[in-house]
């Protein structure tokens, strides 16, 4: 449904993203890995439109989204989440999920509507308590949990999430890898950026890895993570024993 | 565990405003070792060393630094007594030259007295910095912004070095180059302790370690007894 | 900390208004204590006070068989017209019987339009402008010299005090971008053939600049030998030290309000003498009253009157003089009582035309060795016109 | 609903005023703090609901003053002059705000503030005429119809800045002050959403001048576009509560009333007692007398249950 | 040849503006806070040097000497008794609330300064006050052309000091990142204090000078204010030799556009140039992206 052709971007002369092309198919979750540094939270922004690509086109279902601004991404079916949380502090918990489910792609009918969805979306990713605690006062784990409810309220076809679950516990983690497989399963297309491997290789049906901005790496889990050279860039050369 | 120890947390709780986000940890460190923090993001490590060197207040518990409570000093007072931070990020002065960087690392009152020669050492230690003197901190690389912040907080002259992520988005190869100065710091009499989400070289390269998690420790021990533990490295070592 | 601001908030709000005793008659006056006119204001306060103690001191108004004390109530507008609005309203609810005015004419005409509306008589000196007084305001008086006289006087004045031969033909005016710079501009350039002048230039400028020297480097280059202007004291300060800068020497140089403070020749030194004024009063005129109101002001603050000081007195003089002839406390028996005044006073005789503009002397100071002395009109107690000026490097 | 409750009942109070007194003063007063509310309350729409601080507040005001009152004075009857004004500042709202919002944070704030400057300067120089009413107009003059329609005006933009607190676009505009990234990833449409806020804003700030010039005897045009309006504006409501919808109320009420006591009781020393109260209540209350009052009515009344976080396991 | 002269007035105007503008944007780049008395604080410093010339005859270029640490102290007293309480804030309920105070001090402020010494004009006029010196048909007034030289020389010991000693260096590295600055051993508060003494300081300095070439009254603070926060954001933060420039270069531009279209518009021009200025490059002339 998403291709990415050829897309570059660099800052101030340095290279993040070199000429990455990749798609991603409707039901799938796709794996984005590398080191740090490595262009992959970049790539997100560029998808998502919060930067734009100097060169290259991203395509949704065949349509040029290249030049379309984030909210009328969001509005054709793209939501993300962010690598260091952002959530809108001062608003309640419920409303930060509330408004999305205003605009995004299909707009609930009233403010009462949007709160009822949001308390629902809150309860499924394990909120349900904190619907009137301001944003800002959350743990990063839970405001973890709310960018995945808000970004869900926008009724995305294509969810990017950025480091999901950094910061969660083992148990939190298998509890939101859980989530995840649902997501997909009821018929959202998953992009995630991740650093646990085992989780990657657990959840993810193909990734695609970055070093240096530029694509080293696609395909199944297993076979690119035994690749000579995903091991060497990810894992810092000496692999264990 | 021989030397003395060198800093002591005790029950260690630290909030951001209302949200908490360590929830008692305690550790501790000895004359001369090398000691790695690991633990997912947001598991509190960063919090940790925050409040060690007095950026944040702690909620409750102890910080012992040879010996005396540090915990609700300034941080420059804590600096003063020879606890230097390298902060995740670096935190350089990007405006300033590479050398006015090291000079303000000098600016505590026990290590003005020596400052030419500390420069001079830490020069010594990182030849790449010398080169760079007059150019501005932040057009470096960023290896050698890395290199700077650890020059920068050796012109303390400090008893104890906190390192904050120091591989963060560095090439593999200055990983390794990073975790072969901490040793050599550490083999020159300054007890280090690195905080880590690369916790394979972290481990690799430590005496001791601790696991945090959830803002508490998960668990502790020799270095290569950890990594070579099997729910340490599918958890945080990431194999 | 908290509870000790709240206190004294309360504490603050509770503090009682001055209250009105009986058997007196309130005159409300707002003038700008703070801001941009509250030097000006500070003199029309000090000759409204005095004024008011001197007529109480002799016992009050003679109103019918018995004599009134007047009170003087003064609230300060911080020079903003929206202020003096609601501050005079606030006046009329305190029981002020007459208002007094403050100082420039954007205050003056807010003001004069709440005395009309409120139908209480108004008072107030220190405004030329005389566009206020074509409104048909009927509560307005101003025994205070207005354009027309002003501009008419300069010419009269020149021709009076120069031979034909000396006088200074060629005139440029510094036209401040205001109501009454144009008002001024105008009726100085109408008025100057038929006297034997002409207008070289009239250069216009923002009032408050910094810099000056365009429109003094057109009028030297133009030739000028006199400048007409009418600058704030800022502005006239700028002029005087980018004249002498530019070494541009005019033979007779008239600064209308810049140069009537008293403060003028401590602020440019030697440089401010020769300029001329037209400050509506000077202290060494030869009016009745006028030296007992300068020891009072000498044991005061050490000076004599200043000059917007003599007019803010007169018209206390000339509002006891009318409550005393309306014979009561009624506002438009007052008022039609100023309207037909003739009277005494230490601005000289004082009648009033029908806009509510005063038939009053007009008269020009000179700054001579750091004192202001009176040039015009002649013998009255004044001395001669030095001209032409020295020119700024003799100084 | 309680709120709206009260709120209806301060509504007929204020209604009732002039009908109960016919002091002038006391109109005057409640006229001056109902036409600040508006004024603060119409920069608070942008600045506390949307985050985009504008420093040239004074130029809409002063826009609206302008137009309303050459056309009040032309003959025009007020409602047309006042919308003539309304519609100028929001025509010149949209027309700055296009370029000026794609800048943010404190270029805003200063690109905003030199406009204003600029259209005072100009204003200055065009018109230096002294703007005063007639004694003819003067004996029409009353002050009701004033009052009311500063009532309708501080009504009006509390009404929408209630609404603003409480909507679909007031939601998103808060989305967009927390975080314009985050907004945008959710679907709001930033740009379009801070320019319908500015509008607003302008709108009722070119009101706020229209009611001025209806109620004011005399003035410079040049007055109107004073740095003074914005000042102001943004002083009342960081001080009441920037965001809030009350904030710029009390505010106000706080900022005319305390200020005219005591003008009316020192005559000297009004503006340097004014001054140390207000940086003391400034340094006491650092988050604003709304939440200043919040905390005071949590400490008489029951405090509000913080919601339990489930214990971990 | 006109022209000429005008640059030259423009220029020596537009000096008083970069002077004024470096305290306020030492100020403001340290501490984060928005000191909106700082015209007052420059209306302090003037009134500072016209007494000492006016009850002692002290020549207004020694005052300086004066002026400059007495508003040094006065910015002491100022930093502790109130802006020091807005350190904990976060910083935007900083930039609020010194706003806020600052609004207050300068009523305060006016109204002292009225008290004090009334509301007349004040300005300096010494002996050689009007000398001149010539280059071909332009003028060039001494005191004056001094009056920017000393303000040059100030900025030039600020440069010094901020760039070539210890607790200057504090400074810089505070405002770059005050948390980093803290691990270097540095007080943050006493850097702070430092800082809004020096931005204080300046404005004394600049006090002087207006003294010197304009005139002082109680109420010119607003004014100097705006005209200062203008060139600040004009020459964006960072570099105090960029934010002289940019004020006499907007002094330039002031005077420029009184000869061409007439002194009515002087400063819609400077204005307006601000505005293209800003919109080309929003970072200022010579601030850093």
């Amino acid at each position: 449904m998403l291709a990415v052709a050829g897309l570059c971007k660099a800052f101030g002369g340095v290279r993040a993203v070199w000429d990455v092309s990749f798609a991603v198919a409707p039901g799938e979750i796709l794996g984005l890995i590398g080191p740090n540094g490595s262009g992959k939270t970049t790539v997100f922004n560029l998808v998502a439109g919060a930067l734009a690509a100097d060169a290259g086109t991203i395509t949704l279902d065949g349509r040029s989204i290249t030049r379309l601004t984030p909210d009328r991404r969001n509005a054709l079916g793209i939501a993300r989440t962010y690598q260091h949380v952002r959530c809108l502090p001062h608003l309640s918990t419920t409303d930060n999920v509330a408004v999305a489910g205003l605009y995004g792609a299909r707009p609930a009918a009233s403010t009462g509507a949007a709160r009822r969805a949001a308390r629902a979306l809150l309860e499924r990713v394990g909120l349900g308590w904190a619907g009137g605690v301001p944003a800002g006062r959350l743990t990063v784990a839970e405001r973890k949990r709310l960018e995945v409810a808000r970004a869900l309220a926008t009724h995305p076809r294509l969810l990017l999430l950025d480091e999901p679950l950094a910061g969660l516990n083992p148990a939190e983690a298998a509890a939101a890898l859980d989530l995840f497989a649902r997501i997909r399963d009821e018929g959202t297309t998953l992009m995630i950026v991740e650093h646990n491997v085992g989780a990657v290789r657990s959840i993810c049906g193909r990734v695609v890895v970055l070093n240096s901005g530029e694509k080293i790496a696609e395909g199944a889990p297993e076979a690119v993570l035994a690749d000579a050279r995903v091991m060497e860039v990810y894992l810092g050369e000496r692999a264990p024993a | 565990m021989n030397g003395a120890p060198v800093l002591e947390l005790r029950d260690l709780q630290v909030a951001y405003g209302d949200q908490r986000v360590v929830w008692g940890v305690s550790l501790e460190v000895r004359d001369g070792e090398v000691v790695a923090v690991i633990g997912p993001n947001g598991a509190g490590k960063t919090t940790t060393l925050l409040a060690t060197a007095g950026l944040l207040r702690p909620l409750a518990g102890q910080v012992t630094f040879l010996g005396a409570r540090i915990d609700g000093l300034p941080p420059h007072t804590i600096v003063d007594r020879g606890l230097a931070l390298v902060p995740e990020g670096r935190r350089l002065f990007g405006a300033m030259t590479v050398r006015e960087n090291l000079l303000l690392g000098g600016y505590p009152a026990r290590a003005r007295r020596d400052r030419a020669a500390t420069l001079a050492e830490v020069m010594d230690l990182f030849p790449v910095l010398a080169a760079r003197a007059h150019q501005r901190a932040g057009t470096l690389s960023g290896g050698e912004q890395q290199m700077l912040a650890i020059g920068r907080a050796l012109m303390a002259r400090p008893r104890l070095l906190l390192l904050d992520e120091p591989s963060l988005g560095l090439a593999p190869r200055l990983v390794r180059r990073v975790f072969e100065l901490v040793r050599e710091i550490a083999a020159r009499g300054v007890t280090v302790v690195v905080v880590e989400q690369n916790a394979f070289q972290a481990l690799e390269h430590a005496d001791r370690a601790y696991v945090l998690s959830g803002g508490r420790v998960a668990a502790s021990g020799p270095a290569r007894e950890l990594l070579a533990r099997d729910e340490i490295r599918r958890t945080y070592v990431g194999l | 900390m908290r509870r000790v601001v709240l206190v004294l908030c309360v504490a603050l709000l509770a503090l009682p208004a001055s209250a009105a005793t009986p058997q007196t008659i309130k005159l409300g006056a707002v003038v700008p204590l703070t801001g941009r006119y509250a030097a000006g204001g500070a003199q029309v306060r000090a000759g409204y006070e005095i004024a008011v103690e001197d007529i109480n001191a002799a016992g009050g108004v003679q109103v019918g068989g018995g004599r009134v004390r007047l009170e003087l109530q003064l609230l300060d507008d911080e020079s903003d017209p929206t202020k003096t609005v609601s501050r005079l309203e606030a006046l009329a609810q305190e029981g002020a019987t007459v208002y007094l005015g403050g100082f420039g004419s954007d205050l003056h005409a807010a003001a004069a339009a709440v005395a009309e509306k409120n139908r209480t008589p108004y008072c107030g000196v220190a405004f030329a402008l005389h566009a206020v007084h074509t409104r048909g305001f009927r509560y307005l008086f101003s025994p205070f010299p207005k354009s027309p006289d002003l501009t008419i006087e300069t010419y009269r004045f020149l021709n009076g005090s120069i031979p034909a031969d000396q006088r200074p033909r060629r005139v440029a005016i510094f036209q401040e971008r205001t109501d009454w710079g144009r008002e001024m501009g105008d009726i100085w350039t109408a008025r100057s053939a038929e006297n034997g002048y002409e207008v070289v230039l009239r250069a216009d400028y923002a009032p408050l600049s910094r810099d000056l020297s365009d429109i003094i480097l057109r009028a030297k280059a133009a030739g000028a030998e006199a400048v007409f202007s009418l600058p704030t004291p800022p502005d006239g300060i700028t002029l005087v030290r980018q004249m002498k800068e530019l070494d541009y020497n005019p033979k007779f140089i008239m600064m209308i309000r810049a140069a009537d403070a008293a403060t003028w020749p401590q602020a440019l030194g030697r440089d401010g003498d020769d300029v001329v004024l037209s400050p509506g009063w000077h202290h060494s005129i030869r009016f009745p009253g006028v030296a007992e109101l300068n020891a009072k002001h000498q044991q005061r603050f050490g000076r004599p009157a200043d000059v917007i000081t003599g007019p803010s007195y007169a018209c206390v003089q000339i509002v006891a003089n009318a409550i005393s002839r309306a014979g009561s406390a009624d506002r438009t028996a007052i008022r039609d009582a100023l309207a037909t005044t003739n009277m005494q006073t230490v601005v000289g005789p004082v009648r009033f035309r029908p806009d509510g503009t005063g038939m009053v002397t007009t008269m020009f100071v000179q700054w001579q060795s750091g004192r202001q002395v009176l040039v015009w009109p002649r013998n009255m107690g004044g001395t001669t016109l030095r001209y032409p000026a020295t020119p700024w490097r003799s100084r | 609903m309680r709120g709206a409750a009260a709120a209806a009942l301060a509504l007929g109070l204020l209604a009732a005023v002039p009908v109960l007194t016919g002091r002038s003063a006391v109109l005057n007063w409640l006229f001056l703090v109902l036409l600040h509310a508006g004024i603060a309350q119409s920069w608070n729409l942008l600045a506390g609901f949307g985050g985009q601080v504008n420093l040239g507040h004074a130029a809409f005001f002063g826009l609206g003053a302008v137009v309303a009152r050459i056309l009040w004075l032309d003959g025009a009857a007020v409602p047309w002059a006042l919308f003539a004004g309304v519609a100028a500042a929001g025509a010149a709202g949209l027309l700055i705000g296009a370029p000026s919002l794609r800048l943010r944070g404190a270029y805003f704030a200063i690109g905003t503030l030199a406009l204003a400057e600029i259209l005072r300067i100009t204003f200055a120089n065009a018109m230096p005429e002294v703007s005063a009413l007639s004694a003819a107009q003067l004996g029409d003059y009353a002050l009701a119809p004033r009052y009311y329609l500063a009532l309708l005006l501080a009504a009006g933009t509390t009404t929408v800045a209630w609404g603003f607190s409480a909507s679909r676009f007031g939601l998103g505009l808060a989305a967009i002050r927390e975080d314009e990234d985050v907004a945008a990833a959710i679907g709001i449409p930033t740009f379009r959403q801070k320019l319908l806020a500015l509008l607003a804003s302008t709108v009722f700030a070119g009101l706020a001048g229209g009611v001025f010039a209806y109620y004011h005897l005399s003035f410079y045009p040049s007055f109107a576009f004073s740095p003074i309006w914005t000042f102001d504006a943004l002083i009342i409501t960081f001080l009441g509560g920037v965001g809030t919808v009350w904030g710029p109320v009390v505010g106000a009420a706080f900022f005319i009333l305390v200020r005219e006591a005591l003008a009316l009781r020192l005559a000297e020393l009004h503006l340097l007692i004014f001054g140390v109260l207000f940086v003391l209540v400034v340094v006491a209350f650092p988050g604003g007398l709304m939440q200043a009052g919040a905390a005071l009515g949590r400490r008489l009344g029951a405090p509000a249950r913080p919601a339990q976080r489930p214990q971990q396991g | 040849m006109i022209v000429l002269q005008n640059i030259v007035f423009g220029a020596l105007v537009g000096g008083l503006y970069g002077v004024a503008a470096v305290g306020l944007a030492l100020v403001f780049g340290v501490l984060k806070m928005l000191n909106v008395s700082h015209g007052e604080l420059i209306m302090l410093g003037g009134y500072a040097s016209f007494w000492l010339f006016s009850l002692w005859g002290l020549d207004p270029f020694l005052s300086l000497a004066a002026s400059g640490p007495a508003l040094f102290l006065v910015g002491a007293v100022l930093y502790l008794g109130l802006f020091s309480r807005l350190v904990p804030l976060h910083d935007e309920e900083k930039l609020k609330n010194s706003i806020l105070i600052g609004f207050g001090l300068a009523l305060i402020l006016q109204v002292l300064a009225i008290l004090a010494w009334t509301a007349d004009e004040r300005a300096i006029t010494t002996a050689y006050a009007g000398q001149v010196w010539r280059l071909g048909a332009v003028v060039v007034p001494l005191a004056r052309l001094a009056a920017l030289a000393v303000g040059f020389v100030a900025l030039g010991g600020l440069h010094l000091f901020l760039h070539r000693t210890d607790p200057g260096r504090a400074i810089r590295a505070t405002a770059e990142d005050w948390q980093a600055a803290a691990l270097m051993g540095i007080s943050v508060r006493r850097t702070y204090l430092c800082a809004f003494g020096l931005g204080s300081a300046l404005a004394g300095v600049s006090g002087t000078l207006v003294s010197i070439a304009d005139a002082v009254s109680p109420s010119i603070g607003l004014s100097w204010t705006l005209k200062a926060l203008i060139v600040v954001v004009l020459a964006g933060l960072g570099s105090i030799f960029g934010t002289f420039v940019a004020g006499v270069g907007l002094g330039i531009a002031e005077s420029l556009s009184a000869f061409f279209l007439g002194g009515v518009y002087r400063e819609v021009v400077g204005l307006a140039l601000f505005l293209i200025v800003l919109a080309v490059r929003p970072s200022g002339l010579f601030g850093r992206p």
